[in-house]
């Protein structure tokens, strides 16, 4: 752990919570993909929660996110309801999005997830917008754009972070740099060798940091929001971390260095961080096995509760394509 | 602004009017766009003159020139519950823009299950025929017509732009609203305050007998004076001023073509793969045996807006045009 | 790659095939895209594997995913003498990349008047029936279409596959090139080495005499297959494979249409202001007196693709929307 | 003059004949706008003519420039000749683009203008292809984008300037900074102090020069291009100057800073250099008056054969939309 602010065990815990969810989360999502129960496109985040962990605990109800196709972990961390989850997964009508979305386009504006783009780039000029209406209202409310590495190489990165700069925005950028863009490496792609460092570009303070370190990234989090939150403007966060499962699930892998990825593995931030609430008396073995236990039911039940609900009707084709009649 | 001579006012007034009156009414109402603020003299054109000093330098932004952030900072906005109206100087930037417009605004509302909403209007001006060339004057409507979850609208003067940009601004879907750069001075009598024309409903501006023309925007003028020039001959058109172009209104353009029997459609766009292609293969089909005369299409041909004045003459669509298209319709 | 068992090979192995014969013969093209080459495993349906090793990594080169500057840099290197082949791996990723495709690649030769040309080919994949959901499966031909300057081209074969790419590659003009991903793994005759398919000519694929059917892509597979069936009944369907949608073939089908009566026009793309309605209207205006009945379209229904997948079966054209629009049109 | 290495008699004669015959070129273009015997749409760079000027004397004739619609002076010192551009202001069969392109789009690669675009950004792009093409064959070619201040806000800046260091591309890019795009001021809409910082972010230098200076400018784009030639790869430079005529010619200049203008304007860069070059012995006032002379008797003429040329046949509109058929 970082040699930093150590946050309290209320908020440690909270942490480990989220972020264990969404990797029980994920094991359960490739296990119904593997057994054939629930086939989908799936992007597993496995391997980065604890970057969403510690961005949501300084986030409230009323903050938001735009996420991206690999954004599971984002939005379990941020609190989406796992049976609304589970149902936009298995295209039924009782999903966030009736199923007509599906895993690349969960919203749920409750819990404050407003967009999952499946768009390299575009979750950061929509996040800007959100967070212009926070400003405009003068709310103190904070929206955090998530995006990948090589997102960082696409125009709307570019041009949001422009926006947001010259605005002093209450927005947080947040690059979770796996190291890959789909099969390409990032070096191969991105001619910087930080992220964080295109701040400078910006005006805009760059924040590069072990994603997968709980202490460092809850630090980073924190500082950043509080600057939106406060008014003082956007930040541009680069958390370091790995994609433990290839771009898709399911594809062969060949691209990626067997050792880089073996090593990242072995260094699982999730059993560290638990190893590490243990062994400095933050929690119990036995209380953090009954969280597991106890996420992993949730989790089943509402994948069980998900492959028996209804398909939507035939007619939602047609509806939700335009407001219905106003005037 | 409305209280010019006689009544008369001019597009622009009309458009920075609406702004105006919606604005005063709804505090969720911005403007974002290149040049919209008071100190960069309310764009090139002067549209937006005078808001922001009247609103505030908060709700009227001149922005950097990054069309996916002025767009995307305009759905975002919407998104939580904003009415914004975002400017995009000239149609041919939407480029640079299109998938903010067509994979988020559009589509937002379907793929969230109708939980989140974009009531955002998208202003973007166009039009041949001030030497501006092949990146400028593009009228790509038929794009955004062919993308669900948008709505395409247009008017055909200075009341007319009133009361369909109201109508735009407070819609809950997002709204391209195109306007003619050349006609921003048109002059024409102004509306009443606050008042809204329907999305998506035609209005019939002239009526008549024996043929039936679907326009809209500037083209909606040339119906009209072709109109009253073949009128003088015993020939009555009958001119449909689309207003929304997507989605349109079927049954007002399908009645009256079953009075008339004859359809021309008339569009500054290219004429192939344009808007009056849906137009012509929906009335062909639906009115099938009422039809006098092949469905006919007035439109710019299938190249670049060129330079040079003669070929730029050439290239946009004249009464010559849709009257040579008329006399072909009722042989 | 060729040498597959009874001569058959699937499309990617025609589009691996085409690309790397014309490698071969022609120093000029170069393969820019995300992921194309090896280290990347030639992308993610492997479209372009091997060609990196065979060709070396200066001539093709995996990108960042900056689709404006991969398409940029296709149409500087094609203006310098080259003739690249750009991927933009799903067709709904051109949405950042339209004002390098509409603004310079489609515009340059006219703008330029013909000092400089374009011969760029960009290769773009999409279709529903993956679950890929409302950003990942439109087809957008129609835009391009609409668009003066450039070819839009797809095929309904491994075979023509090749031929049509292999034209498109060594053609003049920018290319749009539309690849099924769903088909990918459809498997056909082998072509013959360095065969070119003409581009701007349709294809009769099957003679028939009662109503004529206009298609492309995986669609003409859908055609075939209700040809058969309502052959059985005595109904014999003439189904026209349009290959390069635009500028298409006006001449065959109008010949067809003549000879048969009846047309109807069949694609995957939204329906409203699609290809078909351009067909439609041309059809319905030369071939007044001869149609027997008003011109029929299948096309998707106005909405965003949908994910769940009874909606996604709904929204997509089946051969029992095309038998059903066919029986009308029999009617 | 900055203190730098001065560069020969003949490249600093050189350079002044390039940028008085750009500055001859646009008074003659807005007289004839202002009398009326042509009127255009007309983007007067007027005051940024020493930065081509510095930089076309570090190319060769088979060198590329991409430029903007502010471009008349990149493509004056690159060598375009004077009759085909005035024909092509005129709209005039004449014209480099047979009357079909006009102002915003005139091309003539003979003299390695390439491109003209009307849209802000998308010179960047399109120079990297060139400049692709040049390395492949191994040409020692170097391609140059002009763009302005606030073009360096768009997307597509963002991705040019990545692509073209990844490749090590022979492509220099010129921001020429004159403070404004259209009405709004530099600072409002760019959230860095210089935009040569932005290069940075793509590990790439970035030189920051004053523009009107001819010697310190002629020691940047010798830099930057020699690095180009010699497979080093790409540089941005930011040259500091001053539009004098507004955003279009005739633009009522209510959003500019009188004071500001007026003292950039006091400092026209023309007569400067011109002061200079006599001042340090390198040409007579005798010499220069004769070249002006005749420069503006060359542009003058240039108009009388535009406006005397035929307009392009009507037939014109079906061709070049496609190649003449080829198969
Ligand atoms: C504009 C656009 N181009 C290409 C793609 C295809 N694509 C999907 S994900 C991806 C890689 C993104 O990598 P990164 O930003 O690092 O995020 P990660 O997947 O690693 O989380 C690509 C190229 C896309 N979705 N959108
Ligand atoms: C994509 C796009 N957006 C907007 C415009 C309208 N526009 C034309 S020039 C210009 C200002 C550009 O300023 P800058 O890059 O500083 O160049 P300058 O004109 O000062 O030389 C704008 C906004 C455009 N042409 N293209
Ligand atoms: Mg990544
Ligand atoms: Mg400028």
């Amino acid at each position: 752990m970082a040699n930093q602010d150590i946050p309290n065990q209320e908020i440690l815990l909270d942490m480990y919570k989220k972020s264990a969810l969404a990797k029980i989360n994920d094991e359960n999502a490739r296990r119904v993909i593997m057994n054939g129960s629930l086939p989908m496109i799936y992007y597993s985040p496995r391997g980065q929660e604890i970057i969403p962990a510690a961005i949501s605990v300084n986030l409230n109800n009323s903050d938001s996110i735009c996420t991206i196709y690999r954004g599971m972990h984002d939005m379990v961390c941020k609190g989406i309801p796992l049976e609304k989850l589970w149902g936009e997964y298995a295209g039924k009508s009782t999903g966030t999005c009736k199923g007509k979305g599906g895993p690349m386009h969960i919203t749920h504006p409750e819990t404050g997830c407003m967009l999952t783009t499946g768009i390299v780039g575009s979750s950061l000029p929509i996040a800007n917008g959100l967070a212009l209406s926070y400003q405009i209202k003068n709310e103190k409310k904070v929206c955090v754009a998530y995006f990948g590495d090589a997102a960082s190489n696409i125009g709307a990165f570019h041009e949001a972070l422009n926006m947001a700069s010259i605005w002093k925005l209450p927005v947080v950028f947040v690059c979770q740099n796996n190291r890959y863009g789909e099969h390409t490496k990032f070096e191969k792609a991105t001619s910087v060798t930080r992220i964080s460092d295109r701040a400078a570009a910006y005006g805009m303070p760059g924040i590069h940091v072990d994603g997968n370190d709980p202490v460092a990234m809850y630090n980073a989090a924190k500082t950043a929001i509080d600057r939106a939150r406060n008014g003082e403007g956007p930040t541009l966060i680069e958390a370091m971390t790995f994609r433990f499962y290839g771009h898709v699930f399911g594809d062969q892998d060949g691209y990626m260095d067997k050792e880089e990825k073996a090593k990242a593995m072995a260094e699982d931030p999730l059993p560290k961080f638990r190893a590490w609430l243990i062994e400095q008396g933050y929690a119990s073995e036995q209380v953090l096995m009954e969280l597991e236990v106890a996420f992993d039911k949730q989790v089943k039940e509402a994948i069980a509760s998900a492959l028996s609900a209804p398909w939507p009707e035939l007619d939602e084709l047609n509806i939700d394509v335009l407001a219905a009649a106003q005037h | 602004m409305m209280e010019s001579l006689n009544n008369q006012i001019t597009t622009v007034e009309a458009i920075n009017s609406a702004l105006a009156d919606a604005m005063t009414i709804e505090d969720g109402i911005i403007l974002l766009g290149e040049d919209v603020a008071d100190p960069e003299e309310g764009g090139v054109a002067g549209v937006t003159r005078g808001l922001s000093t009247r609103f505030g330098d908060s709700r009227v932004r001149s922005t950097p020139i990054s069309e996916q952030a002025i767009v995307g900072a305009g759905i975002g906005a919407a998104m939580a519950g904003m009415r914004p109206v975002v400017e995009i100087m000239m149609m041919n930037f939407a480029t640079v823009a299109m998938d903010m417009i067509v994979n988020h605004a559009a589509k937002l509302r379907f793929m969230s299950g109708g939980q989140t909403q974009v009531p955002l209007t998208i202003r973007m001006a166009t039009g041949a025929g001030l030497s501006t060339a092949g990146q400028h004057a593009d009228y790509l409507e038929a794009w955004f017509a062919h993308t669900a979850g948008i709505k395409v609208v247009t008017y055909s003067s200075p009341a007319e732009a009133y009361g369909l940009l109201q109508s735009c601004i407070f819609d809950n879907d997002p709204c391209i609203f195109i306007e003619n750069f050349i006609a921003y001075a048109q002059k024409g009598t102004a509306p009443e305050k606050n008042s809204r024309i329907p999305l998506g409903k035609a209005n019939i501006v002239r009526a008549g007998k024996h043929v039936t023309v679907v326009s809209y925007g500037p083209q909606v003028g040339i119906a009209l004076a072709v109109a009253e020039k073949l009128s003088a001959e015993g020939v009555e058109l009958e001119v449909v001023d689309l207003r929304t172009i997507s989605p349109w209104d079927k049954a007002t353009v399908l009645e009256s073509v079953k009075r008339t029997g004859r359809l021309v459609i008339n569009h500054e766009a290219v004429k192939a793969f344009g808007v009056g292609a849906e137009i012509a293969a929906v009335v062909q089909q639906e009115l099938w045996g009422d039809l006098l005369a092949p469905v006919r299409r007035v439109g710019a041909p299938s190249c670049p807006v060129p330079y040079s004045r003669p070929l730029e003459l050439a290239f946009m669509t004249s009464e010559a045009d849709l009257e040579n298209e008329i006399r072909l319709a009722l042989k």
